[in-house]
């Protein structure tokens, strides 16, 4: 979208979005929950929740605990199974003014191709996501997004069933981030979506019990920004496709980071329980920035701070 | 409890009054025509922080008359300690009017409203709408102490029977305000807002008497408006408040409290 | 320490402290910075800024970025070497009204042991915790905690050279932290430090550069705490060693989620740099909430949130 | 520049006044007699926030007189916006006094003084002294624009001279603070506090002229009190406040700002 002589358009490995905003899997619905609060012509796309093989119907309540500017959630990928998702919801996602992501998500290689092919069929959807972190039931319940070998094989699967933009959504709860990149990236992936939550927990100290009903959860919002905006970092050193950086954005001034990171496009999930004008605020500030510093598009300041470590054996950084 | 939101949108609100009727417990008037128009009782609204950093709080729609719609909390962290410092001329974005409030028929003469603790923000609403229709109505109010059974007299003036309890026996008798209303001859309708404990035990007694009963649920909500499954409850498959999703085997549903609730049928509860 | 006829005292693998607080290492200096603003007979002991073979200046400036709740840090190690701290800090400490905890890097497995061998020869030096999270300059600089191997490898040195309590400090940016805290306790560790700093990055969206001289760094603080009490919960169902427990520990109830998920103690780094009268605060607070609840030591509410995972096939929570 | 800390502990104090002169920049006044009993020109504190979650932050101390201390500051982000909304009645701790201040001399009879932005607030208490030791004070002071060059006439009125300077020229000459320094008669010592880059040619001014210049660094701190390493500079190994450490090869040590400074002689740093 063309705004203040600024193009805030993004092509993400062949998604060509207007506004270089994502709405992230899970925290968005359908889209359909936020349209009355939120302006969905003023955002990229929307990314719906993970759908699996069956239907699920979640991880057991308390499902959400609020931390220092951060939310646990526990879930557990409560979906109507893609049957249903197919028959009753998909038709619904024709009538957004915005492109739709499918998210795929489960627990075999076969569960995954098999979700992403019928998904990917519709015309409704317009790329699909692999939500990769999730344990493999094939290999004693490893999650495929902690595994370079498994996050490989279950993106070629994905990727032989679909010519649609596959975006992989990677987890921070690994070692190396940038080797699973590598090798989603090598398997066939058009784009990378960095960062998923972070595991962690809470507990009730008057009843000395975990505070999510699935005991560990994922962390999001402000909290987890910095371990993202380093994640985007070095996988953007790693691999040539696009990445959508996501993880704790709520201002102008976050997202840049990410662009500046080297993400060309941004996910934004908790910020829209602060608020769903952010998506908005942010649409209007990017082309606001760009404007003052005569910039026409956001591929100028992709990846602009990324200068590289400053030591050659760079110090982990993690023990002062 | 079957109602659209289409009327749900962003509301521009400033403070125009604030009191605290006991310590910890504020209630803030805003100028909210527009919300104050759409609102039906029961319903909440989705307080946006000033700070950021924290989700939206979600506060039952206190009072809703003309220009002005309230809203009564209890301070209980972060996000309410944050609205607690707001004072008159300030701005207030509240997302509402939200969810699917109470089902009020004129047919219900004989109605018992059960509140406890905060519960009580939630339930003026449908007691003026029901006097309104001349219904007699009686609240069964329970708090820890007397001084947190704030706006008793509010309710009073309207026109409401009241039947207090405290934890403490400071005021009303001493003990639950289930066990009052499971005393008391029961009413045809019941309404109730508050704390899980005390909603089941109030669905437990209207299930033995047979007598229709309408929970309003409480939970931490994330996004308040159905879109990230965070606040759910298990309901029968049947009910008409079921969200669109093939029920379990055993006939189960979660439904979003949020967004197919707050308010539910008893009967149809499976928690 | 008995209080209210509660005894705060712990035994962290040999070591005994009075109060179950140890300050973090590199947030407390030698503890004379501190003396006077904290009570140092209030705490359990401090554990001093890491020290290497040889003296180094640290990373470039900035060396600090405030983030949301939280704050990073690439201090990169400044200590005056092994040498000139055995022969003029050392014997400063045998004047602390608490235990003084040695903390020793290095880069290379030779490094540790020398280190460690020196350092655990003074009596004023009650045990030894091995910062491991700094990168191994024979294996390409990989970092010695992100490697089970390697971590075993340089804590049986280090176990080869001293009796002393060896306590190894384990680092959250893995991909299975059970898996090296086992490494640990089987090469020798007789306690475990959980967690370091979580790796992260700033953006100066004005600059375009990162704000740490070093790049990346290491995040502390309450935004860090879920993921530091999850740590702690999976290493206590793993090994049997003591655990002390850390990561943006600011309040009781703060220390107590870490108690419950199974620390035997707790460290205190980035509160001290909020106000230095946190670790007393945290004291008093201990004994009040055992006493009213008629404990009589700390013991009795070590782990006892520990009820598992509720589901078989624990979803990692991090995909709602 | 070469004091003991012994005077430095927790002080419990109350806002006793406030002011705002200027939009955004707020000066409070504490009553903490200990404190300004003990408080050197060029020493600063660390502010224990209200509400947790961030670090301490720290002010120069503007001015300490019998039971009074205040402090000036900048609302720059979180932490000086929760300071900024402390009001006469309410507490606030204060770690201090802390650093090393301004070695000030009898014989120091011409002095120029160099100021920018929130810097203003650390050169109050050190031109007092020097003009209570019959010092000529002149005080060259400059900000973005005239609203912000706060509290001159404070100066003035204690008897400085003041060469004023604005990014904008609505007051004073237009331009850098120490362009006007550089046009002036070289006073026979210097100090200064403010942004890196005014301290930098101040120093390189004062090198050039061969006067003796003390610095009052700014950096972000985490601890304030030399515990954590994070607020360093290079000097010269040979400096009387280099920290107990080895020099590199190259004669140089890392100083902490907070601990060994804020205030360091330009001649002995090595930035
Ligand atoms: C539909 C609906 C309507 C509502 N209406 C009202 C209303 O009208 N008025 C009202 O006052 N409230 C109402 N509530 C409740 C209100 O939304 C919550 O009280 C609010 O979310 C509190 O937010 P907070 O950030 O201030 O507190 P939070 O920080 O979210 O804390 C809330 C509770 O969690 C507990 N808690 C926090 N941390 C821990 C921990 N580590 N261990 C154990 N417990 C912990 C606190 O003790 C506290 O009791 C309503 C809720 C819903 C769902
Ligand atoms: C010895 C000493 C004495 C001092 N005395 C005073 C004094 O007397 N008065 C005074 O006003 N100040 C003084 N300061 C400075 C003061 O400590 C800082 O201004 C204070 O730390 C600001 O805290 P804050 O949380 O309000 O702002 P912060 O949130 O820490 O922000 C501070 C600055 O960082 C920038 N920033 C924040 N986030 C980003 C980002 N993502 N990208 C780029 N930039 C960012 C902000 O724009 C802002 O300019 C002193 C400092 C020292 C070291
Ligand atoms: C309540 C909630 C539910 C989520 N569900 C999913 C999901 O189903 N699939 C997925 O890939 N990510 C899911 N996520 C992760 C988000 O899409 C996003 O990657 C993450 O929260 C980080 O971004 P944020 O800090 O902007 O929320 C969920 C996050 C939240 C908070
Ligand atoms: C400024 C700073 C310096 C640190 N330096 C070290 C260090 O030298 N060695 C080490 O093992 N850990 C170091 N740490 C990590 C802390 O000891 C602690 O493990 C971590 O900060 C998490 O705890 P916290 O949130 O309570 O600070 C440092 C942390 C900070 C904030
Ligand atoms: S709070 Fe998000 S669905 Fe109810
Ligand atoms: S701020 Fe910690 S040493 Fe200076």
């Amino acid at each position: 979208m063309v705004e203040r002589g600024v193009d805030l358009g993004v092509d993400i490995g062949g998604l060509r979005l207007r506004y270089p905003t994502l709405m992230g899997s899970g925290c968005y619905g359908s889209g359909e929950e936020f349209a009355a609060f939120a302006d969905l012509s003023k955002v990229g796309g929307i990314v719906l929740k993970s759908v699996t093989r069956l239907p699920r119907s979640g991880n057991p309540m308390p499902r959400l605990v609020n931390t220092s500017a951060g939310l646990l959630n526990a879930i557990g990928l409560q979906n109507p199974g893609i049957d249903w998702y197919l028959e009753h919801e998909v038709e619904k996602f024709a009538q957004r003014p915005c492109k739709i992501v499918g998210s795929v998500a489960g627990f075999s290689v076969a569960d995954y191709a098999y979700v992403c092919e019928r998904l990917a069929a519709r015309l409704e959807i317009a790329a699909i996501e692999l939500n990769i972190s999730c344990p493999n039931v094939a290999s004693e319940g490893e999650t495929f997004a902690c595994d370079p070998r498994l996050t490989a094989e279950v993106v070629r699967a994905a990727r032989g069933v679909t010519k649609k933009t596959l975006i992989v959504k990677l987890s921070p709860n690994v070692t190396d981030i940038a080797a699973v990149a590598r090798e989603a990236e090598a398997a066939g992936a058009d784009a990378l979506a960095v960062i998923n939550t972070v595991r962690g927990m809470g507990i009730d100290v008057e009843r000395w019990r975990p505070r999510l009903g699935n005991v560990a959860g994922g962390l999001s919002g402000p909290a987890i920004r910095p371990i993202a905006v380093l994640a985007v970092y070095e996988v953007a050193r790693a691999v040539a496709i696009p990445i959508v950086g996501q993880g704790g954005i709520e201002t102008l001034s976050d997202a840049l980071e990410f662009f500046l990171a080297g993400a060309s496009a941004v996910g934004i999930g908790t910020a829209n329980f602060t608020d769903p004008r952010i998506p908005e605020r942010i649409a209007d500030g990017l082309a606001e920035y760009l404007a003052k510093r005569g910039l026409r598009s956001i591929s100028e300041i992709v990846g602009k701070a990324n200068l590289g470590f400053a030591s050659a054996h760079e110090y982990e950084g993690d023990a002062g | 409890m079957q109602v659209a939101q289409s009327r749900a949108r962003v509301h521009a609100t400033e403070v125009i009054d604030r009191r605290e009727p006991a310590g910890g417990v504020v209630v803030i008037g805003l100028r909210a025509s527009a919300l104050a128009a759409a609102t039906r009782p029961g319903q909440y609204v989705m307080a946006v922080p000033a700070a950021g950093e924290t989700p939206a709080v979600a506060l039952g729609i206190y009072e809703a008359e003309e220009e002005r719609v309230s809203l009564l909390f209890f301070i209980a962290g972060k996000r309410t300690r944050e609205l607690a410092m707001l004072r008159p001329g300030d701005a207030l974005s509240l997302l509402g009017p939200l969810g699917n409030g109470f089902d009020l028929r004129a047919s219900d003469r004989d109605v018992g409203i059960v509140a406890g603790g905060v519960g009580i923000a939630s339930v003026l609403l449908p007691a003026l709408e029901l006097l309104r229709q001349g219904a007699r109505v009686r609240l069964f109010y329970g708090a820890r102490t007397a001084a947190l059974l704030v706006e008793r007299e509010r309710f009073e003036r309207a026109g409401c029977e009241t039947i207090l309890t405290t934890d403490d026996g400071t005021a009303g008798s001493r003990g639950f305000v289930t066990e009052a209303l499971a005393n008391a001859q029961m009413p045809k309708l019941l309404l109730a807002c508050g704390p899980t404990p005390m909603l089941r035990s109030t669905a437990e007694i209207a299930l033995r008497h047979d007598v229709r009963a309408q929970l309003a649920l409480e939970e931490n909500f994330a996004c308040g408006v159905g879109g990230c499954w965070g606040c759910v409850v298990p309901i029968t498959g049947a009910s008409a408040q079921a969200p669109p999703f093939p029920p379990t085997p055993n006939g189960v549903v979660y439904a979003r409290i949020c967004r197919e609730g707050p308010v539910f049928r008893a009967d149809e509860l499976r928690w």
